[in-house]
């Protein structure tokens, strides 16, 4: 499927998803509540059928904290990238998609240690790389830690 | 029956196996001209590395002690891990004005990744690759060095 | 502690028997701890515990420019430093729509496939060596030290090059580079026959493979599970044959693809992979056409504000590269998809109900490396 | 003095009357003991730290390098520079770990090697104690060693060595079987336990090609199944360093840990130095019947070389198995020995004693 028809077809599933630009594949901004259900449709649907999830990746846009999700069909071929956002940076959450791709499983424990999105219903929300123990995310734009991080 | 002749062909197949791998060890073993470790500190004499070896980060001086660095920093902006620093000095040249000189060029080795981005982006060429490898030393202190060597100067035209 | 104590008496049969492999342990590779329940010697579950050298590369990227990331990349996944650094080459040549010189791309395939060879060398040393045939790490680093001496020739370095930059390769090649490069081939087709004759064919190595930690293609596309060990399960996963880049769309070769999805499936797709890499070099090596090494970049490189994302095939699978940027020189977010993350995810799924000597055989196939995890 | 390499038993005469005559008889015998002990106690030593040198040797020549060849010409002081170093060691006391067992494991192991030598012919006449049971007191004594072995697992209070040490249970006591069968098979061929009866038995030619096919097949067997009870690889499953650090000795160090180690190298040199006597004719010389003129120039070479050198050649064998294979999995352990080895060896015994009942032998 090419990208229009892409689009078009998950209009359909979701019709509040917004395009953003970007030249290489086709970003949609999905409401954050709907994930979790337009995931499973994405899935299991057998013209969309994106089976691989390929990266997982938490986006500090300052004002507002992201996951991307980029998708992959290994039948058709076609990649779609999803986006959801929250503006709540106190306690960000998400529902996790663990259950549909399980790559996720590792890729969401990796987002809550260095940005502190929480994922709903995830079956081991822990930090993965740093301890416990460890004050703030790091990968947040508003992270300082003086003995760290040495600004040249 | 069936079973019973893959019992044997099993043990058949498995002892063959076993003396095929066999047999590449023995090779090695009797022929120790394919040894091919080197006695590191008693080749040191003849130890010739390559080329473009990145030993460690060097200020390329000629036979008049006179190097080609201008002092310009862009070393120091390319460096990813601050390693390193460049002081400049003013002078006032022969035609009364003041000219930035290189004072200390300071090259911290023990932060150095040997990205060659120095030597790379180094517009005048004045830096490049020793091929000095043996860095270990009881002191961090003695890796931070000074390349331009004392009492040395800029080739003139360079600037 | 509170769980154990308050287990009732009539449960020891059920009590699980906890060991940590790692984070010191001869069979991890580096620092990855395994938490592993076992009963008797069976692995009822594990939980890896990484991060022991987690070094925050993704936060270091945000404070340097392009050209600098690059050496950083070296140090993620460190034994395809030379594919890391294409990644990123690529994703900023795309960015910028520069077009690079036709033999910087025939230097950074050929780079590329004895990247991959000289990793495949390095796992196969470690694979011999975790189910105990110590011979074969010897054999293995002895060929791959040919490799790093082409390298150490042409780069500079034998192990962490830093060779590509945005628009090209820091220097041309040697002179000595094609020579080198042929004797190298010569020579290891001839020694990768021992390869298979010591450890291949052994009925020891067949049993302790065959069958074991099985992973089918469902699971391999579910938990993410690319490169030689997605390809052992059968799974169609190249990014070289699936999204071309630089000269792998010019060049014949062959997907390698087995369909036992075990270990001892991973370990063949891996073998066989050598000598296609020796064959893509071989359509190359002569063939490098003459011109300049780099393309002509500007001297402060900044990506137009947006989302990239580049993949490439590194030795342990699909890495890739996703880049935010907001128009500077340093790129405002840049995440790193590595293979051996998403191939240690998967290491509680196919190890449950296998023995330990098992666990260590599936952990060697999945040929995980340790700062690839841990970043 | 009728000191004679050929033949030790008029030395040891000698020796013995000269004690007695300066004496009381069971003074001569506590001396004899100390003598005997004192040079055993050498010999060990010796051979073990030659070993261990041998064995990093012949790895390296497998493995295109050069080994050891620092300490001394050649590195030959290496092990010997070793064993001062883990002499000097501390020794690390586990916190909850059985004190007694803990110190007591490492002497089993040492022991039971030591012990089983005893019974070793090296030449004609030199052998501590000439049992008439040889061969069963070397089969019981050996496999005493994995008490030691269960000992050190479960005194370490370390999950590593407990798992070694259960691993190393199983293994043993089915590969005893093995070891015990194949010796049996060439008993049944022999008829006598006794070692220097045995020997002698292959002066017009050793029993391997006395008993062709059966005596081949036993010795297969036997080498396998001895390199098993051992605990070398491609059988070390006791101390499979890339599963289990090191098995049952993980908490052992400095000389404890020496005594594992040199315990596994006697061991080792123990099984090859039985396999020569049973199999190979021990000290024997190489015979051919018939021809007279060969026979002798064989016999020109000392016994005691004879001797060494079949010992060598089964070592390095065995050191080949270990440098050459992958380590087997417990199952597979469990059935290479109950599904191949000890179906093989039970029909191989019927095989002998119908051969040696129709006399097909030579």
């Amino acid at each position: 499927m090419d990208n229009e028809t892409l689009k078009a077809r998950i209009l359909e599933i979701a019709p509040d998803a917004q395009q953003e630009e970007n030249k290489q594949f086709l970003t949609l901004l999905l409401p954050a509540a709907r994930l979790h259900d337009l995931a499973i449709k994405l899935k299991n649907s057998p013209d969309l059928a994106f089976d691989f999830l390929f990266c997982l990746s938490g986006v500090d846009y300052i004002k507002q904290l992201a996951v991307v999700y980029h998708l992959r069909s290994t039948q058709h071929k076609h990649a779609l990238v999803i986006k959801v956002k929250t503006d709540d940076r106190v306690n960000p959450n998400f529902d996790t998609v663990c259950d549909i791709w399980r790559t996720a499983e590792f890729h969401e424990r990796e987002t809550y240690d260095m940005f502190g999105i929480r994922f709903n219903n995830h079956p081991d929300m822990r930090r993965i790389f740093l301890e416990e123990d460890w004050k703030g995310y790091p990968l947040r734009k508003d992270y300082i830690d003086e003995v760290n991080i040495v600004e040249f | 029956m069936n079973s019973f002749t893959k019992y044997f062909s099993d043990i058949f197949h498995g002892v063959k196996s076993l003396l095929i791998g066999m047999s590449v060890t023995g090779r090695y073993f009797f022929s120790p001209g394919q040894i091919v470790t080197q006695q590191y500190p008693e080749n040191r004499k003849n130890l010739q590395m390559f080329e473009r070896f990145k030993g460690e980060v060097i200020m390329l001086h000629d036979g008049n002690n006179q190097h080609r660095c201008n002092a310009c920093g862009i070393c120091e902006n390319n460096c990813p891990n601050g390693s390193i620093e460049v002081i400049p000095a003013k002078v006032t040249g022969e035609d009364g004005k003041s000219k930035r000189v290189i004072d200390k060029h300071i090259y911290h080795l023990g932060m150095c990744t040997f990205c060659g981005l120095c030597v790379k982006n180094c517009p005048s060429d004045a830096l490049g690759f020793g091929q000095e490898f043996e860095h270990a030393v009881f002191d961090r202190s003695k890796l931070t060095k000074v390349l331009n060597q004392p009492g040395s100067s800029i080739i003139k035209g360079v600037e | 502690m509170k769980e154990i104590i308050n287990l009732p008496v009539s449960n020891i049969e059920e009590e699980e028997y906890h060991i940590n492999m790692g984070p010191q342990h001869p069979s991890t590779h580096g620092v990855l701890r395994l938490l592993v329940s076992l009963q008797g010697e069976m692995v009822k579950s594990l939980k890896p515990h990484c991060g022991y050298i987690h070094r925050g590369i993704e936060k270091m990227c945000e404070k340097d420019t392009y050209p600098q990331v690059i050496h950083l990349t070296d140090r993620i996944d460190y034994l395809s430093a030379h594919i890391n650094n294409h990644a990123v080459c690529l994703l900023v040549e795309k960015a910028l729509e520069v077009e690079v010189p036709e033999r910087v791309k025939y230097i950074r395939t050929i780079m590329d496939e004895l990247a991959r060879i000289q990793s495949h060398q390095l796992w196969w040393s470690s694979f011999g060596m975790d189910l105990g045939g110590l011979t074969c790490f010897f054999y293995g680093l002895r060929d791959r030290e040919m490799i790093l001496d082409i390298w150490e020739e042409t780069t500079g370095s034998r192990f962490l090059q830093s060779y590509n930059c945005p628009g090209g390769v820091m220097q041309d090649i040697h002179p000595n580079f094609q020579k080198k490069v042929h004797t190298f081939l010569k020579t290891f087709k001839k020694k990768i026959k021992d390869y298979d004759r010591l450890l291949s064919g052994n009925v020891i190595f067949e049993n302790r493979s065959q069958g074991v930690g099985v992973l089918s293609k469902e699971d391999a596309i579910s938990y993410g599970v690319t490169g030689p060990s997605g390809r052992g399960s059968g799974w169609s996963c190249d990014v070289r044959k699936m999204e071309p880049y630089s000269m792998y769309g010019q060049v014949q070769f062959n997907e390698v693809l087995r369909y036992e999805c075990d270990t001892y499936s991973r370990y063949m797709v891996r073998m066989q992979e050598m000598h296609e890499s020796m064959n893509i070099i071989e359509q190359l090596i002569d063939n490098i056409p003459e011109g300049d090494h780099s393309a002509k970049m500007k001297a402060v490189i900044k990506l137009p504000a947006g989302e990239y994302f580049q993949r490439v095939e590194s030795a342990r699978g699909e890495l890739g590269l996703y880049v935010v940027s907001d128009g500077n020189k340093t790129p405002y977010r840049m995440k790193f998809r590595t293979p051996s993350f998403s191939n240690l995810s998967v290491l509680d799924h196919i190890s449950r109900g296998m023995k330990i000597a098992d666990l260590v055989a599936i952990g060697a196939s999945l040929d995980l490396v340790i700062p690839d995890i841990d970043r | 003095m009728a000191f004679n390499i050929y033949d030790f038993t008029s030395f040891n005469q000698w020796i013995d009357k000269g004690l007695n005559s300066i004496m009381s008889p069971t003074w001569a015998l506590i001396t004899e003991w100390v003598i005997i002990g004192v040079v055993f106690l050498l010999f060990y030593a010796v051979v073990g730290l030659f070993l261990v040198y041998a064995e990093r040797k012949v790895c390296a020549f497998m493995q295109n390098r050069v080994g050891p060849n620092r300490v001394g010409p050649y590195g030959i002081f290496q092990t010997i520079a070793d064993f001062i170093k883990l002499l000097m060691k501390e020794l690390v006391y586990i916190k909850d770990s059985d004190k007694l067992l803990f110190n007591l494991a490492p002497f089993i192991v040492i022991i039971a090697s030591f012990m089983a030598l005893s019974a070793v012919p090296f030449a004609k006449g030199l052998h501590a104690i000439d049992f008439d049971i040889g061969i069963l007191y070397v089969i019981a004594v050996s496999s005493l060693g994995v008490v030691g072995i269960l000992l050190a697992g479960w005194s370490s209070n370390n999950k590593y060595s407990l798992i070694g040490a259960m691993r190393s249970g199983a293994q043993i006591v089915s590969y005893e079987l093995s070891v015990g069968l194949s010796l049996l098979t060439i008993i049944v061929l022999a008829g006598t336990m006794q070692f220097s009866e045995i020997v002698e038995m292959q002066r017009n030619g050793w029993f391997i090609f006395k008993g062709h096919i059966p005596a081949i097949i036993a010795f297969i067997v036997f080498l396998i199944a001895s390199t098993a009870e051992t605990n070398r690889g491609p059988f070390d499953l006791a101390e499979a360093e890339s599963e289990l650090t090191a098995g049952f000795h993980t908490e052992y160090s400095g000389i404890k840990f020496a005594f594992f180690f040199l315990a596994e190298y006697m061991n080792m040199f123990l099984v090859a130095s039985i396999a020569a006597t049973v199999f190979w004719g021990g000290w024997m010389p190489f015979h051919v019947s018939g021809w007279a003129g060969f026979n002798t120039i064989m016999d020109y070479i000392p016994p005691f070389i004879w001797y060494i050198g079949k010992t060598a050649f089964i070592i390095w064998l065995m050191m080949l198995f270990k440098w050459t294979f992958p380590r087997l999995r417990i199952d597979q352990l469990l059935t290479l020995e109950w599904k191949y080895l000890l179906p093989i060896n039970l029909v191989n015994i019927l095989f002998m004693a119908f051969l040696v009942l129709m006399h097909w032998h030579f």
